[in-house]
C-alpha cells in the first residue's frame, strides 16, 4: 500500500484540485453525455429486435420455416386399363422425374442442365415461365440411369441445387400403336383445357388423360398426389421425413375388351387402313376395337416433345383419327338388310317378292346399274337370293317402292344417322338422309331419285363402323339396339327395342346367312361347325368426306365393308371390318372370319377349361327373337 | 438497487414507463388486435359529454361526417398499400436469399509440379465451417482449373471442384450428402451411385435382382459427366437386399477427408487452356457422356412391355406356326386352340405345311389330325393359354367339322 | 487507509445483475448445444463464472491506485510480450492464432490487454497536467493504444484489436479536449478510412460488403447475416420456448453459444426475453457508470468509465451484429458468450470498478 | 444529470420554485383537452392542428417542475388519447410520446425560468415539433406505417400552437395553487 498512498499522496501535491471531490463534479456533463449515449445504443438494439420480432415475425419464421422443411410431391399413380380378364392394357412403370424448385431456380443454371438433359432450351425457359405459380416444376420425365448419375452428381449447393429427382409413373401403353385409339393417351394439361370448367380441380403441370378411355374416364383414373416434407439442417441432411398427405392411387379401370380377339383383330389389320368393331350385341359390350393406321402412345405419355407431336399429326393418312368411331362413310351393300327390313315391316314386300334384274334399272329417268352389269344380272330374283348376292336391282325397287322417310324411319330405329352415345370421347355423327333432313341442311325438297341409291348404302347416307355394328347387331338379335360401352356397366342400356316381327327379322337374317353359307358375295367368312351370317358392302368414295379433295382421294379405290355375326340362331357377337381401299367387300370378310374363329375358340377353350376363369359368363336372354319388349331407356 | 433509486430514479422511471408502453405497443402489434376493453373504459368515460358534442355537431354540420369517414379510408388505404408493398419486398429479398451453406477461403498457396493430363494440387485447407465437407487445393484458374473438374487420387475418388478463384479452389468431397457419383462394379459392370451422406458409404440404385458381392470393387462410370470413367472408387465391404434396391455398403479406396496430394483432371488439357481466367460460377465443367459401354449390356434392354404385348406375341407366334396370315386374302381358317409348339412340332412338317396354304384344298381328311401332335406335350407356353392339359376330345372333333369352305 | 473492506460494502446490485446475465448465459449455453459437440460448454462455463468471481474479489480488495504506479508500465510490457508470444506459439483454430497454453489453460492473450490498457490509460490520464489534452499527449496515448492493437491485428483478430478502441476514446475524451481537435481528428478518419479498407485481410472485406448487401454472396458471410437475422425473426414476441429453435438447432446458426448466443437467446426467448436481457445489461452499465460518478479520484473514475466504455462497446457490436446492424466482427456478448478468457477479463474488470467503489470514501 | 443540474436562468426564491394545482380542475381540464381533441374538427373544420393535450402537458411539465409527476401526467394524457385514437394505431404511441415531452419540459424547466412569458411560447413551439417528429418516427419505425413528414406544416402547426399557448397558459395559471407549499425541493441535491 505504501506505493499507492504514495502515489496518491504525490498526485494530491502536484495537482490538488485534480483528484478533489468538487473537481470531478466537473466531469459528471460528460459522464452525463455517456449515460445518454447508453440510453440511444439500447433504444438503437430494441428498435432493431422490434423490427424483426413484432413488426413481421412472418416474414423471418416463413424463411425459417422455408430453411428447414423441403417439401416435395409424391406422384400419385394413375389406374391400370385392363381387358375383361383383368388383363393389363395399359400399365403403369415406376421411373424418375427431374423437378426444379422454383425459389432456388438460377436463370443462368437453365442452359447447362438443358444441354445436359438433352432438353430445348427455349422450351424449358418458357415451361418454367408458364408455371409460375407451382413451387416445383417437373422438367424431364422417365430420366435415364445416364442422367441420374449426372443430377444426383451436379445437385450440390454450388452446382445446381435446383434439381431434385422424384419417383414419378410412366405410363406404359401395348407397343405397335395396339388398341391405341381406344385407350388414348395421357398429357399434360394445356392452357386451354385448364380454363374450362370442367377441369376447375386441376393445377398447371397435371397430367390428365387427352384422348380415348383416358379422357373418359379420366376422373377414375387418375389419383390424388401427396405431399412428402422433409426436415433439412444446413448441411443438407435430411433429419426427418413425413408423409404429410400420402398419395392416392387412381382406381383401375375394367373394360369389356377381349384382348384375344382384340389380338387377333390387331394382326388382321396389319398393313391395312381401315377398322374392325366387335361387340356382343346382347349387351351393347364393345369385345375390339381397332383403327389402323395406328401410333404409339408410348411416345405420347407425359410431355411429347414438339417434333414427335407434329410427326404424327401431320401424317396424311391421319393416324391420330379412330376411325372405329370417327369414319363417316357409305356403308354400300352393308345397308342393304335394313333396307330390307324396312321394305318386310311396311308391307311393301314380302318374303316372296321377287324382282327381275337385268343388270341394271332405271329409276326417274336415270339408270342404275348393278354389279353384276357385265355378267347380265341376277335375272330373276327373290329376297333371299337378292340379300345373299346383294343384287342392287333389287334393292332399288325395294327403296323406291318405300320411298325415303319409311326408309330412314326404319334406318335410324337402327341408329343410322345418330350418335351411338359410346364412353368415348369425340365420336362423330352420321347421316342419314331423309326428306327433313335435307329440308333442314340444304332448304331443297328431296328428289325421289334420290332413295334409289341410299337403298343400296351409297348416296348421302354415312355411317362409322360402330355404328354399323351396333346396328347390324341390335338387328342379329330381333330388333333391340343396346347401347355400345367399353366399360361395364351394372345392366346394359337398351336405346331402341324395334318391337318387330320376327318373321321379318328371320328372313333378313336368314338372307345374311345365305350370304355366307350359299355361296353368297361373302362365303370366305365362313367356319366349319358355326353358322355365320354376314353381309359385304362396297362403297364408293363420292361421299368420302376425309379424303375428298386430297390428292389421295383422286387415287382411292372403293372401301370393303364386311358386317357378320354368329351363330345365326343366337347370335353373340357381330364384328364389322371396313378395309378403306379394299376393293370389295369380301376383301374384309378375311378379317372378320379370323375374329369370329378367335371368338369360338376361345368360347371353347373356356367350356373346356372353366377353372381358367370366369371369362365368358352365359348371357341371360335365351329367347332372343321374342323378347319380353325391354324398356327403352333413352 | 437503493442507489439506482435515488440517483437515477427519474432515468430508471421514465425508462420503466416507456418500456412497460412498449411492451404493450408490442403485444397489440404482435397480437394485432385493437384493445377492446381499454378503449371501451375510454369512451364510455367520455361519452356523456361526446352525446352532446355529437348532438350539436349533428345538427350543424351533420355532413362533415361523410367527408371524414372518406378521408380517413383514402387515408388508411394509402397507408396499407405501402405496407403491403413493403412486406412484399422483403418477402422477395428473404426467398432470394436462403440457399446455401458456408463457404471458406483460401489459406495460402504452394507450389506443385504438373502433369499433362492431370494437375497435381495439395490440399491446403479445410473448410471454416467445420462439418462442412470441402477442402481447399493449392490450384485455381490461372493453373487452368475450372468448376465441375474431379479431383482423384490414384487410390480413388476425392471430390469435384465447386468453386474456382485465381490460385485457389473449393473441392466438395464425396462425403458432402449432397455429392453423388456414378459408379460401376467390376465384374457385372452394375451401375449405381456412391452415396456418402450419413457416414457410411453406400452404392445406391442397384437392384436387388442384380449380382454384387463383398469384395467387389467399384469404378466411375462417368456417367455423372464429372469423374471419367475407369477411376477407382471402392471395395464393397457388405451386401444385403433391401426394398427393391440392394444395400451396398462400400469402403471407399480414397480418402477424401485426409488425402493431401490430389490430382485434378484437366480433361481436354490437349485443347487451350482458358488464357481469361474469368470464373464462370454459374455453369459447370462438363464432360461429353461417356461413349456406349462395349460389352453391349443395355442392347437386349427388352421393350417394356405390357399383358397387351403378350397376348399380341402370343397371336403373332400362333399364325407363324400355322402358316396363317391375318385377314389375307386367300389364308386358311386359322386354329386358335392348337398350341404353339415349340421343339416337339417336327420342321419338317411346318414346312411342308408353309408353302402355298391357299393354294392347297382344304383336304384334310377326317384321318388326318398329324398337324397337332404336339397336344400332349408341356412346352412353355405363354401366357393366357391353359396351363393345364386340355381334354383330348378337342382334337378329333374340329378336323370333322371342317368343312369346305363355300367356293 | 484501511486495508480490510467489508463485504457489505461490495457492489451488490452490480453483482446481482452480473449474476443474472451469467444465469441467463449458461441457461442458454445449455439449450444451444444440446446434442452438439460443446455439450459440456455450460458446465465449463459454470466453472469459469465461479472463478471469476473469485478474482473479481481478490481485485476488488487490492486498491487500484497501487496498480497505478510504475507497476502498470511493466504489465503492459509484460502482456506485449505475451502477444508476441501468442503470435509465434499460439494454436491455431479457425486460421488464427489467439490462444496460448498457460498451466492447462487455453488463453485468449488479447483479452486481459484491456485490462492492462484501461489501467494504463487511467495512469497517463492522471499523470497529464491539464484539463485539455494536446497532440503530443494525443500522439503518446494512441501509441499506448496502436502497438497491442497491431499485435492483435496481426493473429488475425480484428474484432479484439478494435475493442481497444473505446478504451481510448472514453479516456480521451473524458479527459477534456477541444472541439476542434474532435473534428480534425473525425477528418482524418473519414478520410483515411477508404484507404484503411484496403489493408483489411479479404475475409474482413468481404464481411464488411456482405454487411451492407448481405443478398450480395448469401451462402458465403452474407449467410450468417441472414441466418442470424432469421432466427431472431423467428422468435417473435415470445419465442419460440427453450431447446424448441430451428435455427439454433438445425445448425443454420453459426456458433450459437459464443458470439451468436444472443440471436440463439432471441430465437428461444422473443422480443420479451430480449427486453428483459437487454435491461440487465443496461442496469450493468449503468451501475458501473454510477461508480465513476462517486469515484474519490479521477483515476477511479477514468478505470469506471473505461470499463463501461467497454462493455457498451461489446454489447452494441455483439447484438448489433446479431440483428444485422453491425458488421460480423467475432466480438463475443460479456457475461452470456462462453468462453473463459473473456468471461474472466470481465469479471477482473468488474473487480476494479468494485475496487474503486470500496475506495470511495477514501476522503 | 439531476444530480448536477444548475439552474441558468432562475431568478426565482425557492418558495415558488414549483407550482401545485388542483386535481379536480386538473382532471376536468384534462378530460376537456383530450376530447376537445377529437371532437373540435368535427365541431370546427380545420383543427386537427390544435394540440390541446400536448400543450396541457406541456404546461404541467413546466410548472410542476418534478421529472418524474411529469412524465406520469404525460404518460397518462398519451394514454388516454391513445384510447380515442382510430384503431389502426395501437395504444402506446402517444403515451411514450407524451412521456418523453413531460420529462423533457420537466427537465427544461429545472434550467429555465419559465415564469417568463416569451420562453413558453416558444417552448410550446419546440415541444410540438419534437411530438410531431418523435411521433412520425414512432409509426414508421415501430408501427411501418410510411407516412411522410411535412416540415412546412408542422412548422405552421408548432407556431399555431404557439400562439394559443399563449391564452392558455394565462387562463391555466389561474387553477395553480397560490403558493407551493413543500419546502423540499427533490430534483437537485445541494451538498
Amino acid at each position: 500500500m505504501a506505493v499507492t498512498e504514495n502515489d496518491h499522496r504525490q498526485a494530491d501535491e502536484v495537482l490538488p484540485e485534480r483528484f478533489s471531490r468538487d473537481a470531478s463534479k466537473a466531469l459528471s456533463g460528460k459522464i452525463a453525455i455517456f449515460q445518454y449515449l447508453t440510453v440511444a445504443v439500447f433504444v438503437f438494439l430494441v428498435s432493431a429486435f422490434w423490427k424483426l420480432q413484432v413488426q413481421n415475425p412472418d416474414v423471418y419464421s416463413e424463411a425459417a420455416e422455408r430453411n428447414r422443411i423441403k417439401s416435395t410431391p409424391i406422384l400419385a399413380p394413375r389406374g391400370k386399363i385392363l381387358d375383361r380378364d383383368g388383363r393389363v392394357i395399359v400399365d403403369n412403370k415406376a421411373s424418375y422425374s427431374l423437378l426444379l424448385n422454383r425459389d432456388q431456380i438460377k436463370p443462368e443454371h437453365l442452359p447447362a442442365i438443358a444441354e445436359a438433359l438433352q432438353l430445348d432450351y427455349g422450351e424449358l425457359a418458357g415451361k418454367i415461365h408458364r408455371m409460375g405459380a407451382n413451387p416445383q416444376i417437373i422438367i424431364k420425365d422417365q430420366v435415364s440411369r445416364d442422367d441420374i448419375a449426372w443430377i444426383e452428381s451436379h445437385r450440390d449447393l454450388d452446382t445446381y441445387p435446383e434439381m431434385q429427382l422424384i419417383q414419378a409413373w410412366r405410363r406404359q401403353y401395348p407397343q405397335d400403336g395396339l388398341a391405341a385409339h381406344v385407350m388414348g393417351y395421357v398429357g399434360e394439361i394445356s392452357e386451354s383445357e385448364l380454363n374450362s370448367p370442367q377441369f376447375l380441380d386441376y393445377h398447371q403441370g397435371d397430367i390428365i388423360g387427352k384422348d380415348g378411355l383416358e379422357r373418359q374416364y379420366d376422373q377414375t383414373l387418375r389419383g390424388e398426389d401427396g405431399q412428402q416434407r422433409v426436415l433439412v439442417d444446413n448441411m443438407g441432411h435430411e433429419r426427418e421425413m413425413e408423409n404429410a398427405q400420402d398419395a392416392v392411387p387412381g382406381k383401375d379401370l375394367r373394360t369389356t375388351l377381349d384382348l384375344d380377339l382384340q389380338a387377333v383383330a390387331e394382326l388382321a389389320m396389319e398393313g391395312k387402313r381401315g377398322a374392325v368393331v366387335a361387340l356382343d350385341p346382347r349387351s351393347g359390350e364393345v369385345l375390339a376395337m381397332v383403327s389402323r393406321p395406328s401410333y404409339d402412345p408410348n411416345k405420347f405419355t407425359g410431355r411429347i416433345s414438339k417434333n414427335d407431336w407434329n410427326e404424327i399429326a401431320n401424317d396424311p393418312y391421319k393416324p391420330l383419327m379412330d376411325r372405329a368411331i370417327q369414319a363417316e362413310l357409305a356403308p354400300g351393300s352393308t345397308f342393304k338388310p335394313f333396307t330390307a327390313l324396312a321394305g318386310l315391316e311396311t308391307g311393301v314386300i314380302d318374303d316372296q317378292t321377287e324382282f327381275h334384274c337385268p343388270g341394271g334399272a332405271s329409276f326417274y329417268g336415270h339408270y342404275f346399274a348393278c354389279w353384276r352389269q357385265k355378267q347380265g344380272g341376277h335375272g330373276k330374283i327373290s329376297l333371299h337370293r337378292g340379300i345373299a348376292q346383294s343384287c342392287d336391282v333389287y334393292f332399288y325397287n325395294v327403296a323406291n317402292r318405300l320411298g325415303i322417310d319409311r326408309l330412314a324411319q326404319y334406318a335410324e330405329l337402327a341408329g343410322f344417322g345418330h350418335k351411338t352415345g359410346i364412353d368415348l370421347p369425340n365420336e362423330r355423327e352420321s347421316t342419314m338422309p331423309s326428306t327433313k333432313w335435307k329440308m333442314r341442311m340444304f332448304r331443297q325438297k328431296w328428289y325421289a331419285g334420290e332413295t334409289i341409291s341410299v337403298g343400296i348404302g351409297q348416296g348421302a347416307i354415312t355411317v362409322s363402323p360402330l355404328q354399323l355394328a351396333a346396328a347390324e347387331g341390335g338387328l342379329a338379335v330381333g330388333g333391340n339396339w343396346y347401347q355400345p360401352h367399353l366399360v361395364k356397366t351394372p345392366s346394359p342400356k337398351l336405346l331402341r327395342a324395334g318391337h318387330l316381327n320376327s318373321q321379318n327379322v328371320q328372313d333378313v337374317i336368314y338372307g345374311m346367312y345365305g350370304v355366307v353359307n350359299e355361296g353368297g358375295t361373302g362365303r370366305f367368312a365362313a367356319l366349319p361347325g358355326i353358322k355365320v351370317c354376314g353381309k359385304t358392302g362396297t362403297a364408293q368414295l363420292a361421299s368420302n368426306q376425309l379424303l375428298k379433295g386430297t390428292k389421295l382421294g383422286q387415287t382411292m379405290k372403293d372401301n370393303a365393308w364386311f358386317v357378320g355375326f354368329a351363330p345365326e340362331e343366337a347370335p353373340e357377337i357381330v364384328v364389322v371390318a371396313l378395309f378403306e381401299n379394299g376393293e370389295h367387300g369380301d376383301r374384309a370378310s378375311w378379317i372378320v372370319r379370323d375374329v369370329l374363329k378367335a371368338y369360338f375358340d376361345k368360347k371353347a377353350r373356356e367350356a373346356k377349361a372353366p377353372w381358367q376363369s370366369a371369362r365368358i359368363q352365359p348371357f341371360v336372354p335365351r329367347e332372343l327373337f321374342n323378347p319380353p319388349a325391354p324398356e327403352v331407356q333413352q | 438497487m437503493e442507489a439506482l433509486l435515488g440517483r437515477f430514479r427519474t432515468l430508471t422511471v421514465l425508462l420503466i414507463v416507456i418500456v412497460a408502453q412498449l411492451l404493450y405497443l408490442a403485444y397489440q402489434v404482435k397480437t394485432n388486435r385493437d384493445e377492446r376493453l381499454i378503449r371501451v373504459w375510454a369512451v364510455t368515460a367520455v361519452t356523456p359529454m361526446a352525446g352532446i358534442v355529437e348532438a350539436i355537431r349533428q345538427n350543424t354540420i351533420g355532413f362533415m361526417r361523410d367527408y371524414f369517414i372518406l378521408l380517413d379510408v383514402r387515408d388508411q388505404n394509402r397507408r396499407l398499400l405501402a405496407e403491403n408493398k413493403e412486406l412484399r419486398m422483403d418477402n422477395i429479398y428473404f426467398r432470394n436469399q436462403l440457399l446455401t451453406a458456408e463457404h471458406a477461403r483460401a489459406l495460402v498457396l504452394f507450389q506443385a509440379q504438373s502433369p499433362s493430363k492431370t494437375i497435381a494440387a495439395r490440399v491446403i485447407g479445410n473448410s471454416t465451417v467445420a462439418t462442412a465437407k470441402a477442402v481447399f487445393i493449392d490450384r485455381g484458374s490461372t493453373s487452368g482449373i475450372e468448376k465441375g473438374m474431379a479431383v482423384v487420387t490414384p487410390e480413388g475418388v476425392i471430390g469435384k471442384v465447386v468453386s474456382v478463384y485465381p490460385l485457389v479452389s473449393q473441392v466438395l468431397l464425396v462425403t458432402d450428402p449432397t455429392f453423388k457419383v456414378g459408379v460401376e462394379s467390376q465384374k457385372g459392370h452394375i451401375h449405381g451411385l456412391l452415396d456418402c451422406g450419413r457416414g457410411k458409404c453406400v452404392v445406391e440404385q442397384i437392384q436387388n435382382e442384380e449380382k454384387v458381392d463383398p469384395g467387389e470393387r467399384f469404378f466411375t462410370s462417368g456417367e455423372d459427366r464429372i469423374f471419367p470413367r475407369g477411376f477407382p472408387v471402392g471395395t464393397v465391404v457388405s451386401v444385403q437386399p433391401g426394398q427393391g434396391m440392394k444395400d451396398v455398403k462400400l469402403e471407399l479406396s480414397g480418402t477424401p477427408g485426409a488425402a493431401e496430394e490430389v490430382l485434378v483432371v484437366l480433361q481436354g488439357v490437349h485443347q487451350s487452356i482458358p488464357v481469361a481466367p474469368v470464373v464462370d460460377e454459374t455453369t459447370a465443367k462438363m464432360l461429353p457422356p461417356p461413349p456406349p459401354e462395349a460389352d453391349g449390356k443395355t442392347a437386349p434392354a427388352a421393350k417394356p412391355q405390357t399383358e397387351a404385348d403378350k397376348v399380341l406375341q402370343k397371336y403373332d407366334t400362333l399364325g407363324k406356326e400355322e402358316g396363317h396370315v391375318y385377314g389375307a386374302i386367300g389364308s386358311t381358317v386359322p386354329n386358335f386352340n392348337a398350341k404353339p409348339a415349340a421343339e416337339s412340332k417336327p420342321p419338317a412338317q411346318a414346312a411342308e405345311s408353309e408353302p402355298a396354304p391357299a393354294t392347297k384344298p382344304p383336304v384334310p381328311t377326317l384321318t388326318a389330325p398329324a398337324p397337332q401332335p404336339s397336344v400332349n406335350t408341356g412346352p412353355a407356353l405363354p401366357l393366357g393359354a391353359p396351363r393345364r392339359k386340355p381334354p383330348p376330345p378337342a382334337e378329333p372333333k374340329t378336323p370333322a367339322a371342317e368343312q369346305p369352305p363355300p367356293q | 487507509m484501511p486495508v480490510y473492506r467489508s463485504i457489505r460494502e461490495l457492489d451488490w446490485p452490480l453483482l446481482i445483475v452480473t449474476l443474472a446475465l451469467c444465469t441467463l448465459g449458461v441457461l442458454q449455453i445449455y439449450s444451444a448445444t444440446l446434442g452438439t459437440r460443446w455439450q459440456d460448454a455450460w458446465w465449463k462455463q459454470i466453472v469459469w463464472v465461479v472463478t471469476g468471481i473469485a478474482m473479481m474479489w481478490v481485485i476488488a480488495s487490492v486498491d487500484y491506485h497501487s496498480l497505478l504506479g510504475a507497476r502498470v508500465i511493466y504489465l503492459y510490457i509484460a502482456s506485449l510480450v505475451l502477444l508476441v508470444i501468442t503470435g509465434f506459439a499460439g494454436n491455431k483454430v479457425f486460421g488464427s492464432t489467439r490462444w496460448i497454453k498457460i498451466a492447462g489453460f487455453t488463453l485468449q492473450t488479447s483479452e486481459f490487454v484491456k485490462i492492462v490498457l484501461i489501467l494504463l490509460m487511467a495512469k497517463s490520464l492522471t499523470d497529464l497536467k491539464t484539463e485539455e489534452l494536446n497532440w503530443k499527449d494525443l500522439a503518446k496515448l494512441a501509441g499506448f493504444v496502436a502497438v497491442p492493437m497491431a499485435l492483435v491485428m496481426k493473429e488475425p483478430d480484428l474484432g479484439t484489436a478494435l475493442t481497444y478502441i473505446p478504451i481510448l476514446i472514453c479516456g480521451v475524451l473524458m479527459a477534456g479536449m477541444r472541439w476542434k481537435y474532435i473534428l480534425v481528428i473525425t477528418g482524418i478518419l473519414m478520410v483515411s478510412l477508404p484507404i484503411g479498407y484496403h489493408f483489411l485481410k479479404p475475409y474482413q472485406k468481404d464481411r464488411l460488403v456482405s454487411f451492407i448487401y448481405p443478398d450480395r454472396d448469401p451462402k458465403g458471410t452474407g449467410f450468417q447475416v441472414i441466418q442470424s437475422r432469421i432466427a431472431v425473426g423467428n422468435g417473435g414476441m415470445w419465442g419460440r420456448g427453450a431447446k424448441e429453435s430451428s435455427q439454433t438447432h438445425l445448425g443454420f446458426l453459426p456458433v450459437p453459444h459464443t458470439d451468436f448466443i444472443f440471436s440463439s437467446f432471441a430465437e428461444e426467448h422473443g422480443f420479451v426475453g430480449i427486453v428483459v436481457a437487454l435491461v440487465l445489461y443496461f442496469l450493468l452499465i449503468m451501475q458501473v457508470v454510477q461508480n465513476a460518478q462517486t469515484a474519490t479520484d479521477r483515476a477511479g473514475l477514468y478505470i469506471c468509465m473505461g470499463v463501461a466504455a467497454l462493455l457498451l462497446f461489446h454489447v452494441l457490436v455483439n447484438v448489433g451484429m446479431v440483428v444485422g446492424r453491425m458488421p460480423i466482427t467475432g466480438i463475443p456478448l460479456p457475461l452470456m458468450s462462453s468462453g473463459g478468457s473473456n468471461t474472466w477479463s470481465i469479471f477482473l474488470m468488474l473487480g476494479l470498478v468494485n475496487s474503486v467503489r470500496l475506495r470511495r470514501f477514501v476522503n | 444529470m439531476t444530480e448536477t443540474t444548475v439552474r441558468i436562468v432562475t431568478g426565482e426564491t425557492k418558495e415558488n420554485w414549483f407550482s401545485r394545482f388542483k386535481v379536480v380542475a386538473l382532471a376536468a381540464i384534462t378530460l376537456v383537452a383530450i376530447i376537445g381533441k377529437f371532437y373540435l374538427p368535427r365541431l370546427i373544420p380545420n383543427t386537427e392542428w390544435l394540440e390541446l393535450p400536448l400543450l396541457l402537458t406541456v404546461y404541467f411539465g413546466l410548472m410542476r417542475r418534478s421529472q418524474i409527476a411529469s412524465l406520469f401526467f404525460g404518460a397518462f394524457v398519451g394514454l388516454a388519447e391513445d384510447s380515442l385514437s382510430p384503431a389502426n394505431i395501437p395504444i402506446g404511441m402517444y403515451g411514450i410520446t407524451k412521456t418523453l415531452v413531460g420529462y423533457f419540459a420537466a427537465s427544461v424547466s429545472l434550467r429555465l425560468n419559465v415564469e417568463r412569458r416569451g420562453i413558453r411560447p416558444l417552448l410550446c413551439f419546440f415541444f410540438y415539433f419534437f411530438h410531431a417528429f418523435f411521433y412520425w418516427i414512432m409509426r414508421r419505425a415501430l408501427l411501418a406505417q410510411m407516412v411522410p413528414f411535412d416540415l412546412q406544416e408542422s412548422f405552421v402547426h408548432g407556431v399555431l400552437n404557439a400562439l394559443v399557448s399563449i391564452p392558455l397558459f394565462v387562463i391555466l395559471d389561474k387553477i395553480k395553487l397560490p403558493v407551493a407549499a413543500s419546502p423540499q425541493i427533490r430534483s437537485t441535491k445541494w451538498r
